[in-house]
């Protein structure tokens, strides 16, 4: 067990991988001598040379494009994107290319592609550094899109998603980097539990404060930077006698729906939070699927913490977009006050 | 035997596209592209041609007939897929474009590996790793890039092999395109970039997507470009192999094969609204098959049996298209939901137990849809 | 009064605004002489010359780039992409420029670009000619997104959204081109219904078939294609005594909740429909909608009716991955059997 | 007068970048690009240099303190925004980078129009049709296409006007700039693109992105490109506006600007991971201010007191710096929503009535997050 922050466990991550499998390739802009604008990539480049470590021209069409030739050469590339927001000139080759050969070619063609992209706001950054684009990929069939939010889910995540055949959007928190977290760098690939298993923490009210489903209980669905903050809001609840489900999707698509129904029947409420836009965003799915799957079972509507419907604002402002466990608390709340 | 080519352009800055027959046949050596064939392999590039000619010819009055969905022809480029796919080796890789039926026939793919797609029973009918040859990208020029990406793999396993990749005139203005030429400049990779410059991108004439010679774009990125006439295969083969040698080492060389689009863009255009009957009658008279064939019956290597044993040759694959195409089997609803996603082979990721959203509801809906389609439609 | 078809109705749309406003261009891969495709811009070029009705280079993002540029200089670039597989090389200009510019420059700098992209599959077509992505452009804030479902909705929204001062993108239902209807060409701007209001038809059971909500009604929630295939199936409903309203939302984003709510309020049960994937997709947003605002009206829970979640299929298949009529009255039943 | 430099390239094929004034200040005359200056025009530009480098060191500071969240210097490149603004008529229209502060400064943006983005209460903090100046693109390449449509406009208008648009040797590959060239090209576009090879991209050196120098790029699209001193103010002015002027009539025009990013990438950057400090200090000799002042003093133009002069203005400069950062108002909450839609003015599309979903619930939240926080918090 090693104690690491999240940006030191992905790094040690893309090492294991760079180091058990000739194959694998990291690529991408200034992945290399600087180890990437948030270091992800430190010291692989003096490691393992620039044939596996490649420093790209600027363009993230070119980075996606020759990925997806190496893949069919048999390299298994792990892409860098610098920022969300740059992800979208190489929306094409994502969604027409790198999701669709597989099916293309009637599964003849796999694409063992990793895309990763550090992601979310919080950070106080300038324009285009602060977007939360996994609802674009996960309405993409074909693409597998993750989003860990602790250092020992980051290490594990990154090296079962290399290991697979299928494309990964890999989303990491940027605001999370540097938060810290037990790691366990020997484990075998085998040993993981499931890349997309969902994880449910059960947050019960303190001796002395009421604890009874299905009157003062709730789900919060969370993912990647949200987690933190559902997490705090579900302290703050426990205080007020409130017993919080908190479940860390992990996996965006496809979902782990099995272990947020099995929590929503069990606390009757739900509420989902994420930091992109909310309209058609991943909690509409979630709030839709449980609606549909649970209808029965919910005493209250699905509540929606997200982002709002507009491009994302001065960094001064972003803490009134974004779904802070203030926000969170207050849905909580709303669940519990309606019917 | 060394590379004869040692990269200085020929883009078309002077002189007219590198040819070695002309229109009525006539052969000139150029010492920098030397046709290294024999007698039976100008006689194989002749057949491949008229194969392919009557492949496209079948296959335009089968999408007439409804037999297929859309044809691209591909009439009058017979020379550019048949002169490359002479140029390449076995172990090389080439990316094509949905209008090089010559360059698939030519791999190996077959009549319905080439038909299915516009039949509309597959997106890609073939395995890109076992025929050396890509399914063809129909999004313009996404394929340049996977292309420079495949010959990036090449060097990096050590080199000696090459990359090939198809493009049109319209394909060259395209962002992918152009990354691909910064990539490919950048890395050396081995790859020929083969621009077809069919005077047009569907409606749009070539001049609306380059001023000058498409050939000289190379320039802008550093590496060697080549302007061949794309209607004599024999300058096709020599240019190609050339660049492929040079390639190998060199790094990117790019080619514009000057060619004309006989038929519409597609058997759904109507060509007519944008051009006229003369333009293309004109480049009737530089067609490909015809050039050739002169060539081989001044050599005394093709005469008037030959050419009648050939048309028969190609009449019987104008039946195997037709009953191909006709016995295509239906794809099977129930595998739709099949090739989104590998089911993992390396490790257990994904448990039975986990309820994997796209492939299972996938395969019901579509079973429960088809089944609905029989009950209700 | 004219009867003409939808590719006809646009094209005398484009011909009005063109006409009206010398800052109105038409651009795009073969808008010219070819008169587009599916020639909707057939004869614009002739009657407005070259320098109103651009034949572009091929290349999406320059379309899309140029008119942006051209918007700051006043201009109103109708911009055609040619197909809506081919949007995705322009998707960075669209979400990080076209739909940010007024944003980011605090509503100085208008964008006033309308970009129609045929959509839709069932037409037979190869790969990547019958995508659906309207759900990517939904979730970006910032652009507004239509599709019309009739000729007489194709004309006056595709005049509307040429005189708004917002980004549209304009989704035109490629099968339905050659369908005919009524067009009104003389009908003024300000005169129009509203952009965004979507259009209700109650379809009630025949006089001796019992008509009686709310045991038996549902709302048929449906857009651009599927409005006819919503229709076929509410007329088949009606004939088993089930009163349907159809929903034709015209507008997605921003999107007129209220009248789908009002029609839930009536009926009590919902089937949303569309062609595009159903993770994430707009039929997510107006379940999770509805979910929340009707929690208590609904007497079952939303049904999706949705394309599957797998890259298009090749073309002989489509039947099996569209939303078919036959579909849609599966779903009918079940909202109706639930509960 | 009529445009002196008629199209041809001197792009770096054979000869050093254009120069007029040496590294020592020493001023040699190139026909082709006269500086038609005046004594005060010249002193324009030195002080403009000046004030630039001052308002880049101050923010650089207020960085360090937290004033800003992130500066992006532009040290060492002050000649070529200067240069570039001087040669531009007052209505032609200009595209910048995000690094360009002294086109902003010259342009007329104003101290916190400039400084508001890094300190996080705007995206964009100018009227661009006001000033002349777009606001910086972010995303790289994405504002040269912008450029090109809007020259493009520029000729629909009836021409004369002229655009020009800034970008890095890094932006150099990105598609959406090399479409620029295509669509620039095709169209005749008036528009001049100048590319700033200050040598890195981050931490990746400008030759990952081109072989050759970038001013070569524009053979490979059918237009002139000229390669020119980017620490000379004189030459950068001289060219700028001999290629406005071709611009005008004649179409493209790509220049390249050599110089060198002195600071690292942005104060987030830690350049020494990846250059060494010899090689930014060889730089520092090439100094594009101390180049004009030693040219200016040598023709009498600058003495002790007026660089003293210049010296207090400059101090001044950094005063209302500070204190217009520390006191610009911070973003109303309440103004979130307003901005992603027009209110509709030309009919009234959208009744009050119809819930428009966006703006107000937009407003609504963040008021109410902010008022939680102001609970909660
Ligand atoms: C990205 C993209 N945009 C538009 C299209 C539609 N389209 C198909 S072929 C074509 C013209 C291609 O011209 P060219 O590259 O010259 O190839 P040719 O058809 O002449 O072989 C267009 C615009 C497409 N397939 N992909
Ligand atoms: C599309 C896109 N990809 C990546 C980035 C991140 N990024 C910001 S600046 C930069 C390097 C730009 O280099 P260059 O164009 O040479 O400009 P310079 O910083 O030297 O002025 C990168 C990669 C971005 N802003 N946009
Ligand atoms: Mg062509
Ligand atoms: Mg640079």
């Amino acid at each position: 067990m090693l104690t690491l922050t999240m940006s030191r466990a992905l790094n040690e991550g893309l090492r294991c991988a760079l180091r058990d499998d000739p194959r694998v390739l990291v690529m991408g802009e200034d992945v290399g001598a600087l180890g990437g604008v948030f270091r992800v990539t430190d010291g692989l480049l003096s490691e393992f040379g620039p044939q596996r470590v490649i420093d790209t021209p600027l363009g993230e069409s070119g980075i996606i494009g020759t990925a997806v030739g190496l893949a069919m050469r048999g390299y298994r590339p792990v892409c860098e994107i610098q920022f969300d927001g740059f992800v979208f000139p190489a929306f094409d080759q994502i969604v027409s290319q790198v999701a669709k050969l597989r099916a293309r070619t009637e599964g003849r063609q796999p694409m063992p592609i990793v895309v990763r992209i550090p992601a979310g706001g919080g950070i106080g950054a300038v324009e285009h550094h602060s977007e939360s684009p996994e609802a674009y990929f996960a309405h993409t069939p074909g693409l597998r899109v993750v989003y860990p939010s602790s250092p020992s889910d980051a290490f594990r995540m990154i090296r079962q998603s290399i290991a697979l055949d299928d494309p990964v959007i890999f989303l990491e928190p940027k605001r999370c980097y540097w938060h810290k977290g037990e790691v366990e760098p020997e484990a075998e690939l085998a040993d993981m539990p499931p890349l997309l298993a969902a994880q449910t923490v059960r947050l019960s009210p303190q001796r002395g404060v009421a604890d009874g489903p299905p009157r003062y209980s709730v789900s919060i669905v969370c993912y990647g930077p949200t987690v933190e903050w559902a997490m705090r809001a579900a302290e703050a609840a426990t205080q007020q006698g409130v017993t919080v489900e908190v479940v860390d999707l992990r996996a965006l698509s496809p979902l782990d729906l099995g272990s947020v129904e099995a929590s929503v029947q069990r606390t009757h409420r739900l509420v989902v939070v994420h930091e992109a836009p909310g309209r058609v965003g991943l909690g509409a799915e979630i709030a839709a699927a449980v609606s549909e799957r649970c209808f029965a079972d919910l005493y209250a509507p699905v509540q929606r913490v997200v982002g709002l419907d507009i491009p994302y604002p001065p960094n001064r402002l972003e803490g009134a977009y974004l779904p802070t466990p203030e926000r969170i608390l207050d849905a909580v709340a709303m669940t519990l006050a309606a019917a | 035997m060394p590379p004869t080519w040692t990269g200085e352009p020929c883009d078309g800055a002077s002189g007219p596209p590198i040819q070695v027959l002309d229109p009525s046949g006539q052969f000139t050596a150029d010492p920098r592209f030397p046709v290294d064939l024999d007698d039976g392999d100008l006689l194989g590039l002749h057949r491949d041609m008229v194969l392919v000619r009557q492949l496209d010819t079948t296959a335009t009055a089968l999408q007439q007939q409804g037999e297929l969905g859309l044809w691209a022809s591909s009439r009058g480029q017979e020379a550019i897929g048949v002169g490359l796919a002479a140029a390449v080796a076995p172990s090389d890789m080439v990316f094509p474009s949905y209008r090089e039926h010559a360059l698939a026939w030519c791999r190996g793919v077959g009549i319905s590996g080439i038909l299915g797609l516009f039949r509309g029973i597959t997106n890609g009918g073939w395995d890109p790793a076992a025929v050396g040859l890509a399914v063809p990208s129909i999004v313009i020029g996404a394929q340049v890039l996977h292309a420079v990406g495949y010959a990036m793999g090449q060097q990096l396993d050590g080199g000696g092999e090459a990359t090939a990749v198809v493009f049109g005139d319209g394909a060259s203005s395209q962002g992918d395109t152009l990354e691909a030429m910064v990539w490919a400049a950048s890395f050396e990779a081995p790859v020929v970039l083969l621009c077809i410059n069919n005077g047009w991108a569907i409606s749009v004439p070539a001049a609306r997507q380059s001023r000058i010679p498409l050939a000289q774009r190379a320039r802008g990125f550093g590496f060697p470009g080549l302007r061949v006439d794309g209607n004599d295969v024999l300058a096709m083969y020599a240019v190609a192999r050339a660049a492929l040698d040079y390639a190998r080492t060199g790094g990117p060389v790019l080619i514009e094969a000057v060619t004309y689009r006989m038929a519409a863009h597609t058997t759904a255009d109507d060509d007519m609204r944008y051009r006229t009957r003369a333009e293309v009658d004109q480049w009737q008279e530089r067609d490909p098959i015809s050039r050739l064939t002169a060539h081989l019956v001044d050599c005394g290597l093709l005469d008037d049996g030959a050419l009648a044993e050939l048309q028969h040759e190609s009449q019987r694959l104008a039946e195997a298209v037709r009953h191909e195409v006709r016995t295509m089997p239906m794809p099977d609803v129930r595998t739709l939901g099949r090739h989104a996603y590998a089911s993992d082979t390396r490790a257990s990721l994904v448990p039975a137990g986990v309820p994997v959203a796209p492939p299972a509801p996938a395969v019901d809906s579509a079973v429960r849809a088809t089944a609905l389609s029989a009950a209700h439609g």
